[in-house]
């Protein structure tokens, strides 16, 4: 049975800031069209707070959650910092105690911070944000544990979600006030998640 | 962009020094990046503090407030900004005297979840937290939907009231229950002649016609309820005073403090002209004025326009105004 | 005309019976035209009054000065226009207690003119009074012609200190001498980055590109000593201090106050951005700032930029301008 | 030998009065060129001032011409309005405690009103300014004793110094700063000053 550690946490963010530090200027431009175009920065900034918080996250991988969700808090005051501090918050109560996470319970760790931050932003499933894409990815994980196969489902549902939602308008945050604009773009906090789990793949 | 600064990125941190090395007996600097603005003595031992937090650009609003009889902490984001959620954490830390933090801030979406987090993330270090949210732009919502609004001029009783409770050594659910009194006894609304320009963004946040105002405008240029030509003064206050009194009606014998205040670049020649429309509006419903203030209490940097806000006092309210505080910008 | 009113003419007017209406306890209007403010109490008996006056617009100056340790009335003129020598007259009157009046007003030609003549009929009137020109202004002449020399922000220092004195019952000789040298040990200069616009006028007081600024204008729209883009704040400080310390050096533990002054909109965050500079740089120079003030004290009603004053510290300066003094603007 | 009384006086403030009300608009326009623009305003205001007081002038000529420079004190804070209210005070020193004042006498209260306004206003002769009118005023009516005389040519001196100072730049007043702008321009005090001598022909 393949499991999740905080080995597997710190191999996952090395992959993921490596490529977002390549994705920043697209995520910066698709927020600059629906909103204060700062999201590239806060995922960069984000990124390489994980970096340089890796070599030190504890075994727990709960506690090592914990330490990724406050790098979030630090990095900007914006609603994705935010959002995903507390999505690693609530994966991290999930995860507290245990140094070894099935695969299989990943879907679980999906949810919960699906669940958190849904509750922190006051967003419903079909608002264009990034919880469409999160809640794709954990239906995509659920059932599965092999690692390989999990990350090529996350990342295929991510992709269709942002297919699905792609001609809806906007119904949550700074996108919202563009109404009917945003039609027919992305939203860049789909993208974000998008390019994470596609880091993993 | 007719802005006195250096780099558009310095703009808050410089001016934070600044505020700091004007005034070391009202603010201090706190947190890894000096984004938290604390009382120089720290956390009065056993009183509840009060936090607030916002973006920049509204001076004295919110870093401003701190201080006796006010706030005990501040939470500072770049202009116009939320800040972040450890920042938050921060100014609840600063404020800690061990008997609880209220957090007493506008109504804007990025500060509402930050500092619901943030309250999360205290509550792990132990410090209780209570949660207040001025929304008192009468402007943002009708009165069905009166927890949508945006937070205001209103704040400045807020703060005012809150803190002289919390300066009574009164426990926290005392605190909020003031705060969220007074949050209810506020209605404001504001108009809006010219944009101001955030120093990182490098133009005007709107644009609008060389004759024209915007009714109802947000003071980060959010849409008002209609723009049209600039008319006279008493026409524009009349209908600032009808709308939010249809909110709030009052009559006879009821007691009221009222804010005129400059959204930046309006002077104080213009809302004594206000005022004096609203004080002889208010004398012939048989209203009673206490404590007037008249002046730039919550602003947008450089913008022009100005808000009302009248505050319904009972007792309790009455004594908390007029109790004594002090910071940089107000001293009662 | 981005301004809040109603009639042009009543500008004046409706804007005392709004500060009146608003400041009871500090200001009364008097006079045939109600263009006097005078203390409400009415002249101290036996001590020095101190009158000043001038035209409208500049909030706080002329009139939001007069108050407890402050001046004792106000001739008020239209918007950047003498008040008429009546006016002047009744101020005078309105101030004597017994003990004779100082006159302290800004060293502009119809004021200068104006006063003169009051002085000369309240001297018929049996009415003892000096007069005291501010004539702080380094951009406006060089040190070889200071008499000829603007008066702008540094007033407010000279109102603080010789109202100061005034209250400890000083004679009229002793409350003059004091207001000279306050008025002495003042050095200010402005920048604009817009005019303002006067409403009977209704067009703006001078034109300016976009990305221009005017070093060194005087706050009506007299013309400085070079026009050019907009500077980075730290590079317009560093000449608005050059400028002043070369009038005025200073040095090893020398004490002085400093106002950062806007002219209306600039806002406060760029006011200490400044400041920020300017005490860096006297902290270097060993020179030890006392009581700083940041924020609007003398301006020209939505007119963007920013005045320095440095004012150099005695003992007895210092003393005086600690004392306490009280208006509806400032309070020590 | 003709004499000056507060009956003279009135009667010169009624036909002053008319005459100014009719010169106010060419008055605000001169000024307005060279100015603020509200000389006209000052004139008129003041004129109306001069009729409102005159039927209660004493007969003392000094404090007739003391209470009609009370009246300039009050019309407004603009210069002219205060040296001619100077000019008036400066005269009625002169003039104090008499009822009657001999023709011949007329030249020395221009002379102290001339006196009074230069020191107010420390202008100087040849500023071109109402200094210069009043001091081709008071030559012509020096030595002349024939009220009638002394009118015409005081109106004609006063029509040759404006001849003479058109072509020279302002140096005094809101003129000054238009410099050599100026030349050619009429100084709108001198013209006032004109009107009203005008007006007593
Ligand atoms: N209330 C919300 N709930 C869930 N997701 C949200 C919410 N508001 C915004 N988002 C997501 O956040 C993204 C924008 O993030 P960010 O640029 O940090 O926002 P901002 O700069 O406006 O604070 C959006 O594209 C959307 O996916
Ligand atoms: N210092 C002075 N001495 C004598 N006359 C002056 C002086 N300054 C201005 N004048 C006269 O006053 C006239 C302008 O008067 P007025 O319009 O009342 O001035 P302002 O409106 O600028 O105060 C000028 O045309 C000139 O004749
Ligand atoms: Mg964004
Ligand atoms: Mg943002
Ligand atoms: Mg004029
Ligand atoms: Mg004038």
């Amino acid at each position: 049975m393949a499991t999740f550690t905080t080995a597997s946490l710190r191999a996952a963010i090395a992959r993921i800031a490596a490529h977002l530090e390549a994705c920043a200027d697209e995520l910066n431009r698709l927020d600059g069209a629906l909103g204060d175009g700062d999201l590239g920065v806060t995922m960069v900034r984000g990124a390489r707070g994980l970096v340089e918080a890796a070599p030190k996250l504890p075994d727990d991988v709960g506690m090592a959650f914990l330490q990724c969700a406050q790098v979030f808090t630090k990095v900007s005051g914006s609603t994705y910092g935010t959002l995903l501090a507390t999505g690693l918050m609530s994966a991290a109560k999930l995860a507290k105690g245990r140094a070894e996470i099935p695969t299989s319970e990943i879907a679980d760790l999906l949810g919960a911070a699906l669940e958190g931050m849904m509750k922190r932003g006051r967003g419903n499933l079909g608002d264009k944000t990034v919880l469409d894409a999160l809640e794709a990815a954990r239906a995509a994980a659920a059932g599965l544990d092999d690692p390989a196969a999990l990350a090529v489902a996350v990342d295929d549902a991510v992709a269709g979600a942002l297919e699905r939602f792609r001609d809806q308008p906007a119904k949550q945050g700074r996108a919202r006030i563009f109404g009917d604009k945003s039609i027919g773009l992305d939203d860049p906090g789909m993208v974000a998640f998008k390019r994470v789990v596609e880091a993993l793949r | 962009m007719k802005k006195i600064l250096n780099e558009p990125f310095s703009y808050v941190d410089e001016m934070l020094e600044g505020l700091c090395a004007a005034h070391p007996q009202h603010y201090r600097q706190a947190g890894e990046d000096g984004r938290v603005i604390a009382r120089p003595g720290g956390a009065a031992p056993g009183k509840v503090g009060i936090v607030t937090g916002g973006g920049s650009g509204h001076l004295p609003v919110f870093t401003g407030y701190v201080g006796q009889g006010l706030l005990d902490a501040c939470a500072i984001g770049d202009v116009f900004s939320s800040p972040n959620v450890e920042q938050m954490v921060e100014a609840i830390r600063q404020a800690n005297g061990g008997a609880g933090v209220l957090c007493l801030f506008g109504n804007y979406g990025g500060d509402v979840m930050n500092f619901d987090m943030a309250c999360e993330m205290a509550g792990l270090e132990d410090i209780p937290t209570k949660t207040v949210l001025v929304a008192d732009d009468v402007a943002s919502a009708g009165p069905a939907e009166r927890e949508k609004r945006r937070g205001v001029a209103g704040m400045v009783y807020a703060f005012k009231m809150a803190g002289a409770k919390a300066a009574q050594m009164a426990d926290l659910d005392e605190v909020a229950r003031v705060a969220q009194k007074a949050c209810d006894a506020c209605r404001s609304i504001g108009v809006a002649l010219t944009p101001c320009t955030v120093p990182a963004a490098g133009h005007p946040t709107f644009e609008i016609g060389e004759d024209e105002m915007e009714f109802g405008m947000g003071i980060h240029g959010e849409p008002g309820v209609w723009r049209g030509p600039i008319r006279p003064a008493d026409v524009i206050a009349a209908e600032m005073l009808e709308r939010i009194l249809k909110d709030m009606p009052l009559g006879q014998g009821d007691r009221v403090t009222v804010l005129v205040n400059s959204l930046g670049a309006t002077p104080p020649e213009e809302l004594y002209i206000v005022y004096r429309y609203i004080a002889r509006e208010l004398a012939k419903l048989g209203v009673t004025i206490v404590m007037p203030l008249v002046g730039r209490y919550a602003t947008s940097m450089e913008m022009a326009g100005l808000s009302l806000t009248v505050c319904k006092l009972d007792a309790e309210l009455e004594a908390l105004l007029q109790a004594p505080a002090e910071c940089a910008f107000w001293r009662v």
